[in-house]
């Protein structure tokens, strides 16, 4: 690759991010799956690097699964969505960021549309206030929340206290980074660096000290593909794309996978376990998998918090080698220990994968 | 193995890098007019095996470029011609297929 | 008359017993090696028929008349005739003077062999009795016949030959020996009876036969002792099965390399093939040159031509077509995957038309036949209208003849079921495999043209009046010398229109280049071969050409001047709609 | 009394149109931005079907037109209607009172790395078909392997092509890719050369044998499908992947060496002459001639006549043609005006 000229397609898609006062609107799913990440975000922004960031429990979800699988009608998820949009301005907010890949890609998609089909955007408006009587200003700035950390990867860098760099070595991590589809695929000037070569999660990893890898299936999906893993017919659909992701990665020994969708790390995490039972295969070393982590856990690591805290014991491939790796210091034995260091019960651990 | 219901799928892409062709360069040594096929399917159109089988002369030639079996789709082959005099770029097709035929073993 | 020596021997007799030795040891070791190759059928067969008295008088006369007096070579060129035959029977005759000779003055030496051959040296003051006046006679004949055999080696132009094959070292030493027996002989015998006693021109004249003779089992002239097999094979009906053994290996021997068949191959439009023809296979075949061998069987489109012109009957296509069964396939044919065949007519009683494949690329064909059988009112069903199986004759003659078999049972099958009466076909290449390699008890397979024919004598058919256009009929390969049909087709267009002869036509017709039986040729090089072919039926001067094809149909159309038309097209013009409705 | 007749771009239609005009009596004046004359052409190696040189082309245009009045690095910076004819005024400070325009801007390659999912620029082995050409003419290209064994060429990059703004066909890059096809075989006789279509569009004299040569004689093999995204294998070989529609599946091939032959778009240069002019543009960005049947050499001004790709995609010959066409109709329009 000639870096030059992807830093030359990097430098034609930046866009503005404005560096504080953002209306912050969580994931249906990711709190579920990740359950540190999302507020390892707020805590980042709000308490490490002292950025205002407005949340409200009265925000729901932005309706793109369910438009994604079709089981509502377009203009009802503009409605949805509307109303988010109501419920910042109404909090005098107008720098929108989503935690959703599949959110932010919706945001887009309808705010486009709004501005080719204004009449559209009336009728949604109209919609809106019949259904709740609320009025609402389009945001300013829409950035996902991996947009911000990308905006302060040199101030999480400045107060790094892990890199991706083996301890014993010295030599970067190898990084793969995996972008939801939803993130610049559609728009490609959306998205930091844009759709083919996006840098918002290399951006992250070169600044923190690791090494990005382009592999030939980078831009492939990982799988979920909503109805795709939703319908369980096709299930096996979308293990055979995550299948041929991992394909293509191995050769490179990746140390690490982060992403920034919901969906992705844990399609990507999960279907190593299952991959691992119908071929008998492993990516990682010694039976390992490969750790794939969300953009937030990885910047809590490198900001020195603690694996366990950062919920790192719900992955399904064991992050231990990774951790390791970073030089992250940690306790075994509490892993499967709640916060109150109350026992979770270790779970039974898979037989084809190998896991702690 | 447990059983999930579900299960990965071969994938169906061909990887040209690894095909092996050289029964492909083998009939073009015999047959050069092997490689002018445009794939305009005049061949299948009018094969009678086709018309009664998996037969197609286009996919033979095409697959032979993609390294896959023929073998299946040439059993039915009847020789009778008719892909010849319909091939607008001339093709020999019958001496393809014999030749083709006899690569096998 | 009395002996010279009374020991009646001198040395230069030995080269002349040796070479002797040596032929007859050759060749009957050959025909040894030919009958056992025989099936044993045919071994039993062939043995019975050198018994059976009518055979013998036929296995007489046709020697004398093929190999001795060349009568076909005669009817084709008189001069050709009678340059082979002068040397043939010439000789002939002189052998057996010789030994009459002999057995007249010194029957006590008839057991030597060589005194018939060297008879004037053994006697003293000269020879002129009625005997060697009648050697003489026909040693000139046979001198008349070299001295044009010398000419004609210059200039074969002289014989109506435009091309000659190409002599081997070995025809060239057989050539040359055989030209200087004669005049040897003649010197010697001359030099003899003048009461010289000096034995050089003997020695030449007995060291020319020994050359002669030592190089025919590796020359072309191993097809005079062939020859005489081959007609004895022949008269016992014995077929070409085996490549390469028994019949096909003495038809192979018996190739005279006299090259006929180069100007009488329609490939030879195209420089390019004239080294692929039939005298150059056979030569290839006695090389068991493998690599050429399936060249020229691949390239060949099995159009006959040869065979008809071949005085001593070399089954070309035959040969070439058991070359090709010897090519190895490892996909074997499979029919019994073929699904969703048409749904068969009921055809019980009826007639049943087969339109072949290539009929469904030139449908004015099967329309035309349609029309036909609609106006005679005949009772009909057609069996490939929306296309069906193929009849087997192109994988036959591309040698793969167990599929080519699969396939005709599933069609017999197929026909039988169906209950018709009588096949009607228009395809002159399903027509000759359906007649010879077709097992259909209680059905009648028959052409459209002897059809139709029919119908026209039985009234059913009712003629218009006589078209002024005037054409000139090509003879398919298929249906000419394929199956014999020449004259209904010619008394057909007679009856509707003009008719015009080509120079070359009947077994004579030159191949309209589109033949399925060749495999190798390509789409490019066939153009030559379809226009040679054209400008012969041009020559006519007819408005239009008839033919009865689909593939003659097809080809000619591509590059003709004037129109093209299949015969059951003219016949469907100039027949009356009948009156009754149907 | 002299008319001038100032022809805008040096290309081979502005070269052979001064050729025309030298003949039949007048001395055009010529003008070219670039510092050499002949546009595409002289830095072309070859020409379809039957491999001329191009430069060659160009260097005997050259000797032909030396009588014109030729400015070479000069752009036109105004243009002033006059009551009869035009005034331009040149970078180089000159004034002209022109009886007569031939607009001969010609085009320009589309930018392969709009296309990022090719990766011009991005990946080492990806180049375009110019940058081929000027390799071809002996200039050094680092991108381009020592001794490539599997080389691809995708056409209709920028061309026929929505998303790239260019809905048209670019017209000639199928035989160019079919020539550079068969120049890159005769280098590389054991590379292994495919072409990635979409349609092949191969409608001149002789391209049709063309394409049978490099089919037959060559072995380039054609897939249909056009490539989608290109990618870097773990030992920098590029892999790209297409769906091999004639088989209905999805295809992937490492290649030591890609071409995208960039298509033809409209000159930005003929905005500025437009605007200057009232001259309009078409649809299709490229100037609008008259009609596009019968008068497509007339721009629909008295005195300004268009020739070769200013007015769209144009061969070697359909340019050549137009510029002859154009110098007889100007040579009619200024009798009249005498």
């Amino acid at each position: 690759m000639i870096l030059e000229g992807r830093q030359k397609i990097w430098s034609d898609y930046q866009k503005d991010i404005p560096d504080d006062h953002w209306y912050y609107v969580r994931s249906c799913i990711r709190q579920n799956f990740f359950p540190a990440s999302e507020r390892m975000f707020t805590h980042i922004v709000k308490d490490v690097l002292g950025k205002d960031l407005y949340e409200t429990p009265h925000h729901t979800t932005c309706g793109g699964i369910a438009y994604h699988c079709d089981t509502i009608p377009q203009e009802t998820a503009m409605t949805i969505v509307a109303r988010q949009f109501a419920l910042m301005t109404e909090a005098g907010y107008e720098n929108y960021c989503p935690s959703c890949i599949t959110s932010f890609g919706n945001y887009i998609e309808i705010l486009e549309t709004w501005q080719e089909f204004p009449e559209l955007e009336a009728k949604i408006r109209e919609n809106l206030w019949k259904a709740c009587r609320r009025e609402f200003n389009k945001p300013k700035y829409l950035a996902h929340s991996s947009d911000l950390i990308y905006h302060w990867r040199g101030e999480i860098a400045k107060r790094a206290k892990k890199l991706l760099v083996n301890v014993e070595t010295g030599e970067p991590l190898r990084v793969v980074e995996h972008i939801g589809c939803h993130y610049a695929k559609m728009f490609p000037s959306k998205g930091v660096g844009g759709a083919e070569y996006p840098c918002v999660l290399a951006g992250m990893i070169e600044s923190w000290g690791g090494q990005v890898i382009d592999y030939p299936e980078r831009r492939h999906c990982c799988g979920y593909g909503f109805r795709q893993y939703h319908v369980k017919a096709n299930r096996g659909y979308s293990l055979s794309n995550t299948h041929k992701k991992f394909e293509s990665m191995e050769p490179y020994h990746p140390d690490l996978i982060i992403t920034n969708c919901p969906g992705c790390p844990y399609f990507l995490d999960r279907w190593q376990y299952v991959i691992a039972c119908q071929t008998g295969k492993t990516y990682g070393e010694n039976g390992h998998g490969i750790p794939v982590l969300t953009y937030e856990e990885l910047a809590g690591l490198v900001l020195g918090y603690d694996p366990w805290d950062l919920g790192l014991q719900l992955h399904q491939v064991a992050v231990e080698p990774l951790l390791q790796k970073m030089g992250v210091e940690f306790d075994p034995a509490a892993k499967y220990l709640g916060l109150d260091k109350e026992d979770l019960i270790k779970p039974e651990l898979p037989s084809s994968i190998k896991c702690y | 193995m447990m059983d999930f219901g579900f299960k990965l799928s071969k994938s169906s892409t061909i990887d040209l890098t690894d095909v092996k062709t050289d029964r492909f360069e083998q009939l073009c040594k015999q047959e050069p007019g092997a490689r002018v096929c445009i794939g305009c399917g005049s061949c299948s159109a009018s094969c009678p095996a086709a018309s009664l089988s998996g037969m197609s002369m286009r996919k033979v030639l095409l697959a032979m470029q993609r390294g896959q079996d023929v073998r299946p789709m040439l059993r039915n082959c009847m020789l009778c011609g008719k892909c010849t005099m319909v091939c607008p770029r001339g093709l020999n097709t019958r001496n393809i297929i014999l030749n083709i035929c006899r690569q096998y073993d | 008359m009395i002996e010279r020596f009374p020991e009646g021997f001198h040395p230069f007799v030995i080269p002349f017993l040796a070479g002797m030795a040596f032929v007859l040891v050759v060749c009957l070791a050959k025909a040894a090696v030919v009958f056992f190759q025989l099936d044993a059928g045919s071994r039993r067969r062939y043995l019975v028929s050198l018994i059976i008295p009518n055979v013998i008088i036929k296995n007489v006369i046709d020697i004398i008349l093929d190999c001795l007096l060349h009568v076909k070579l005669w009817k084709r060129n008189r001069m050709l005739g009678f340059m082979h035959s002068s040397i043939a029977f010439g000789w002939f005759m002189i052998i057996l003077l010789g030994h009459i000779q002999v057995l007249l003055y010194f029957p006590n030496r008839l057991n030597t062999f060589y005194y018939p051959i060297f008879f004037d040296y053994f006697i003293e003051g000269g020879n002129d009795t009625l005997v060697s006046k009648l050697m003489d006679v026909f040693l000139y004949v046979i001198l008349a016949g070299i001295a044009l055999a010398i000419i004609k080696r210059f200039y074969s132009k002289l014989f109506g030959m435009k091309r000659t094959a190409r002599p081997t070292l070995f025809n060239m030493i057989g050539l040359y020996s055989l030209w200087a027996i004669f005049p040897l002989r003649l010197l010697a015998e001359l030099c003899a009876r003048s009461g010289n006693t000096d034995p050089t021109l003997w020695w030449a004249y007995s060291i020319a036969l020994c050359t002669f003779m030592c190089v025919l089992p590796f020359s072309r002239y191993l097809h005079i002792p062939a020859e005489m097999l081959l007609v004895t094979m022949r008269n016992a009906h014995i077929e070409v099965t085996r490549p390469g053994k028994g019949m096909a290996k003495v038809q192979t021997d018996s190739c005279p390399n006299c090259g006929v068949c180069i100007d009488a191959c329609p490939m030879n439009a195209d420089p390019a093939n004239l080294k692929d023809s039939t005298v150059y296979y056979t030569r290839q075949l006695r090389r068991n040159n493998r690599e050429r061998i399936d060249h020229i069987a691949d390239k060949c489109m099995l159009c006959g031509k040869c065979t008809s012109v071949c005085q001593v009957g070399v089954d070309g296509p035959k040969l070439r077509i058991l070359a090709r069964a010897t090519r190895k396939y490892n996909i074997g044919a499979d029919f019994t995957t073929v699904e969703n065949l048409p749904v068969l007519p009921d055809a019980q009683g009826k007639v049943l038309y087969f339109s072949g494949c290539m009929t469904q690329l030139t449908p004015l064909i099967g329309r035309s036949i349609e029309s036909v059988l609609k106006k005679a009112q005949v009772e009909y069903e057609w069996l490939d209208r929306d296309g069906g199986l193929c009849c087997g004759r192109p994988l036959h003659t591309a040698g793969r003849l167990k599929e080519a078999q699969e396939l005709i049972h599933r069609n017999e099958e197929l026909i039988l079921s169906s209950g018709a009466t009588t096949l009607l076909v228009s395809c002159p290449i399903c027509y000759r495999e359906f007649k010879e390699k077709y097992v259909l008890p209680g059905v009648n397979v028959v052409h459209y043209a002897d059809y139709f024919t029919q119908l026209i004598e039985n009234g059913r058919l009712v003629l218009k009046e006589k078209s002024d256009i005037c054409y000139v009929y090509h003879d398919p390969c298929e249906l000419g010398r394929g199956c014999g049909m020449y004259e209904t087709p010619r008394k057909l267009i007679a009856q509707t229109a003009g008719i015009a002869e080509a120079p070359a036509n009947r077994a004579g017709s030159i191949c309209c280049g589109g033949s399925l039986g060749s495999l190798s040729l390509d789409f490019t090089h066939r153009e030559k071969i379809t226009r040679a072919s054209l400008e012969n039926l041009y020559q006519s001067r007819a408005d239009a050409i008839a033919t009865a094809c689909p593939l003659c149909l097809a080809t000619f159309s591509r590059y003709s001047d004037r129109p093209v038309k299949d015969l059951a097209q003219i016949i469907d013009e100039q027949t009356k709609t009948n009156n009754i409705r149907q | 009394m002299n008319h001038n007749i100032v022809i805008i771009g040096g290309g081979i239609a502005g070269m052979e149109a001064a050729k025309a005009l030298l003949a039949l009596g007048h001395t055009p004046i010529l003008i070219e931005s670039k510092p050499y004359l002949g546009g595409h052409v002289a830095k072309w190696h070859k020409l379809f079907p039957d491999m001329s040189s191009a430069t060659e082309l160009v260097e005997k245009l050259r000797k032909d037109i030396t009588a014109a009045n030729i400015f070479l690095s000069t752009d036109v910076i105004s243009m002033n209607r006059l009551a009869s004819g035009w005034t331009l005024k040149l970078s180089n400070g000159i004034v002209i009172n022109a009886s007569a325009i031939l607009v001969s801007t010609g085009f320009k390659l589309f930018e392969a790395s709009k296309k990022e999912e090719y990766g011009y620029g991005v990946y080492e082995n990806v180049i375009t078909n110019s940058d081929l050409e000027a390799w071809f003419n002996g200039e050094s290209d680092w991108r381009i392997p020592q001794n490539p064994k599997t080389i691809g060429f995708v056409h209709c990059v920028g061309s026929r092509d929505l998303k790239a703004c260019n809905g048209q066909c670019s017209k000639v890059c199928c035989a160019t890719a079919i020539k550079q096809a068969i120049e890159i075989k005769e280098r590389f006789p054991f590379a292994k050369v495919y072409c990635f279509y979409m349609d092949l569009r191969l409608f001149g004299k002789k391209y049709e044998d063309f394409y049978v040569n490099a089919q037959r004689d060559y072995g380039v093999q054609f897939i249909r499908g056009r490539v989608s995204e290109v990618g870097e294998t773990i030992d920098h070989r590029l892999q790209v992947k297409a769906e091999d529609t004639l088989s209905g599946k999805p295809l992937k091939l490492q290649l030591d060496m890609l071409v995208l032959m960039a298509g033809i778009v409209n000159n930005p240069s003929i905005r500025s002459i437009s605007a200057m002019s009232g001259l309009e543009t078409d649809s299709d960005g490229f100037l609008r001639s008259s009609d596009n049947e019968y008068g497509v050499v007339e721009s629909g001004q008295p005195g300004i006549y268009f020739a070769g790709a200013c007015t769209g995609p144009k061969t070697v010959p359909e340019t050549v043609a137009e510029a002859r066409s154009a110098a007889l109709q100007i040579h009619s329009y200024i009798k009249k005006l005498a």
